[in-house]
């Protein structure tokens, strides 16, 4: 059975190791910050400026002078710090932050991502996803396999404007674990229950199938 | 030497008619509502915002948008405003839109007298179109040149009549870069002190980057996202 | 995760024969005295390096290079060492001699993941001889290099377990730049806090620069020019 | 006669203004800070990391956390700022620092300014020197006319090896205040008492003398 969003997140956080700083997008990444492993400490960056990102503040704790990326409302832990933007992409243009997830809208075969931008429908901006994808040495897409009308977001190259190129590691879907690699996606893991053949119908771009795929794990 | 204003009003009172303008904040966060609400009352035409967002149809940057102020804007992010998204796809409004960190660091460059920047943001994508770029290490970076504002507009938690200037956590994102990026720079403050309050080692922007300080008031500090812990 | 470490000893233990290092501090000013010291027992030879000054004969790194350990210095200024003069003369002791914004901003370059930045420093001296330079706005400037250190090792006021620092007055200096620039850095303190007792907003270098904390002791922190007014 | 250095000194603080930031260099231009003219507030920049230099501490007050660009103690005053050397030389750099005050071995009459080296003799380094010369818009050298030779320090063209290249816009000596000009030094002030000739025979470089030079004010 597919992966709820939930699920994805959970199956994210078991990449995350003691001692990590993280970026987490939008969305489905967000998510991952609730499934840390027992036993071991990351520190959560949101890129307007803020390391060690706490929970959501309980009612009446909130502040509008502290927030996330997402604009949301947040707290700080023991051994926050606060800084400005610049130090802030200064930080992941250096290669500090360990481990970026974030969402996508196509990723291609080579690891190139889109996710900004709809011509002629949808114009948000990148925001700092350019900065995150062009610097981050382990980037992992959290997304759906197909978008809402079903096709499939993994092509052999993307057909939205780029965010970033030969950038993306790994690919978390509701249906697969997918590796880039240089000779296209590369299948790992299998949400429980669905099958090899439905992962490669959904999946346009090259896609390695190597060997029996094992069941995700929990 | 008196850097200190009696308001908004003041503050902003030579801002005429195409200007380039910096306005500190991330979303709602940290944006300087005081100087925004004297520009729409003072009403200058055909500025160019530079700032991370473009605020909300009702607030921020939305209300010089509502007020057709603005000629061009350049942001990394304006998915929050649909009045915004009007004027761009009528061509009402010229948009630049630019990575997040390119645009930080681009105003810490003007502040700090580098004329150009690299950086690998955008390589590949629509952002390189026309920008030179250059490989260091085997790694490709655009040269991206520094801003070139007017009037830099930011919101401090705490500021001194020497124009030093303390933030509030995450309300601190583009301030103190934009602070130090504008020919004049107008500082807006929750609390404004004699010199001598503020702690030397705490200070985030020194007041050599500030020309003009006052004292805000009526701080709505409106929350875009409120989220809570259940 | 644990950054703690026991001691000047333990953390530059790993410091061998070769290694480029920067050192914080400006003349004797903030330097990190423990792990000199640390060093000038582990012995390791041919060292690159870069740091603003060079000490005094006795202090700091003259320490160093009483023991003959640096290959090559990397500073800004190197006035008050008569020593370094004679490893200097003889030949015995490489040396680049680099502005002081120059250094500074190449630190800064490699915290910030920027490789390469632009000066006016040096136009039209011995500085410039063999570098890239480029007219920006009629204005020359040289195409400096991010550095590229195996360690940089800071001084600091206060420090958490999270390797948050905290700097005191102008011992700040060069500290916060190579501590972000080192590809592992090593910090020693005054005070060593358990984290959450820094204020967020004080913190002068985050943590994530930070690989290797300790508690110093026994600061002499000398003072090289007591000037009293009367 | 001849200027003291406190007088030379003296002489330069007559060019502060009101709201200036001023770097003052190690020497005769450390003394300018003595003489600010009443009623104006001038702020003075250490290149390694403070705004607002105060006097030297009173003993028992000093710390050796708290020292000038000359490595000397000294004290903050209230609304002084501390900050790291790459923000202090990036404040210098964007041209934030109204009057760069400095001492030279030779200035040329195109404005070149040699301070830093005696091949052979003397390597001490630059310090900060390239970047306030290179960066500052208004820089005024304080030094002898003649060095111990009794040679002229005011020069056609440096011998020693350069700082800055034509960026020095104003020369203060024991004999003369000279504006540096596009047709070479301009004499603008004698000492009290010194003669336009004794002036003339002590510059090796160009000098313009358009007028009976007025002897200087205190």
């Amino acid at each position: 059975m597919a992966l709820t969003k939930e699920q994805i997140a959970q199956r994210i956080a078991k990449e995350l190791k003691d001692g990590y700083y993280v970026n987490l997008g939008i969305g489905i990444p967000t998510l991952v910050a609730n499934y840390i492993p027992e036993g071991i400490k990351v520190i959560l960056q949101s890129e307007n400026g803020l390391l060690g990102m706490g929970p959501f503040p309980v009612a009446g704790k909130e502040s509008a002078d502290l927030i996330n990326a997402g604009k949301q409302t947040i707290t700080t832990l023991p051994g926050s710090s606060i800084f400005d933007s610049a130090m802030s992409f200064g930080m992941i243009r250096a290669g500090k932050v360990n481990l970026t997830v974030l969402g996508a809208m196509e990723v291609s075969e080579n690891g190139d991502i889109a996710s900004w931008k709809i011509p002629g429908k949808m114009v948000k901006g990148m925001g700092g996803a350019m900065d995150l994808v062009a610097s981050a040495k382990n980037i992992i897409v959290a997304m759906m396999h197909t978008n809402r009308q079903g096709e499939s977001k993994l092509l052999p190259a993307c057909t939205l404007p780029l965010t970033g190129i030969k950038c993306i590691k790994k690919i978390v879907t509701e249906l697969a674990v997918l590796e880039v690699t240089e000779n296209g996606f590369k299948l790992l893991e299998r949400a429980p229950g669905v099958t090899t053949e439905e992962i490669i119908s959904k999946t346009a771009g090259k896609l390695i199938v190597e060997r029996e795929i094992p069941e995700m794990q929990f | 030497m008196n850097k200190i204003y009696k308001n908004a009003d003041e503050a902003v009172a030579d801002i005429k008619d195409g200007a380039v303008l910096m306005l500190g904040g991330f979303g709602l966060c940290g944006i300087p509502e005081n100087c925004i609400a004297a520009l729409v009352k003072s009403g200058p035409k055909n500025l160019t915002c530079i700032s991370n967002n473009a605020g909300v149809d009702d607030f921020g940057i939305g209300l010089l948008l509502q007020q057709k102020q603005l000629k061009k804007m350049i942001a990394s992010y304006v998915g929050e405003n649909a009045e915004f998204e009007r004027q761009l796809l009528s061509g009402e409004l010229e948009v630049e839109l630019i990575p997040q960190g390119t645009l930080a660091t681009r105003c810490m460059a003007s502040g700090y007298g580098m004329p150009a920047i690299y950086t690998p943001a955008g390589v590949g994508t629509e952002v390189a179109v026309g920008k030179e770029s250059r490989i260091f290490n085997d790694k490709e970076y655009l040269l991206e040149y520094a801003f070139d504002a007017d009037f830099a507009i930011v919101k401090a938690w705490r500021g001194d009549a020497d124009g030093n200037l303390v933030y509030k956590d995450t309300a601190r994102n583009f301030n103190p870069l934009m602070a130090m990026a504008g020919k004049i720079t107008i500082a807006e403050v929750e609390e404004l002190v004699p010199s001598g309050e503020i702690d030397p080692n705490q200070v985030h922007t020194p007041g050599i980057y500030v020309h003009r300080i006052f004292q805000g008031k009526n701080y709505e500090k409106r929350i875009e996202q409120l989220t809570l812990t259940k």
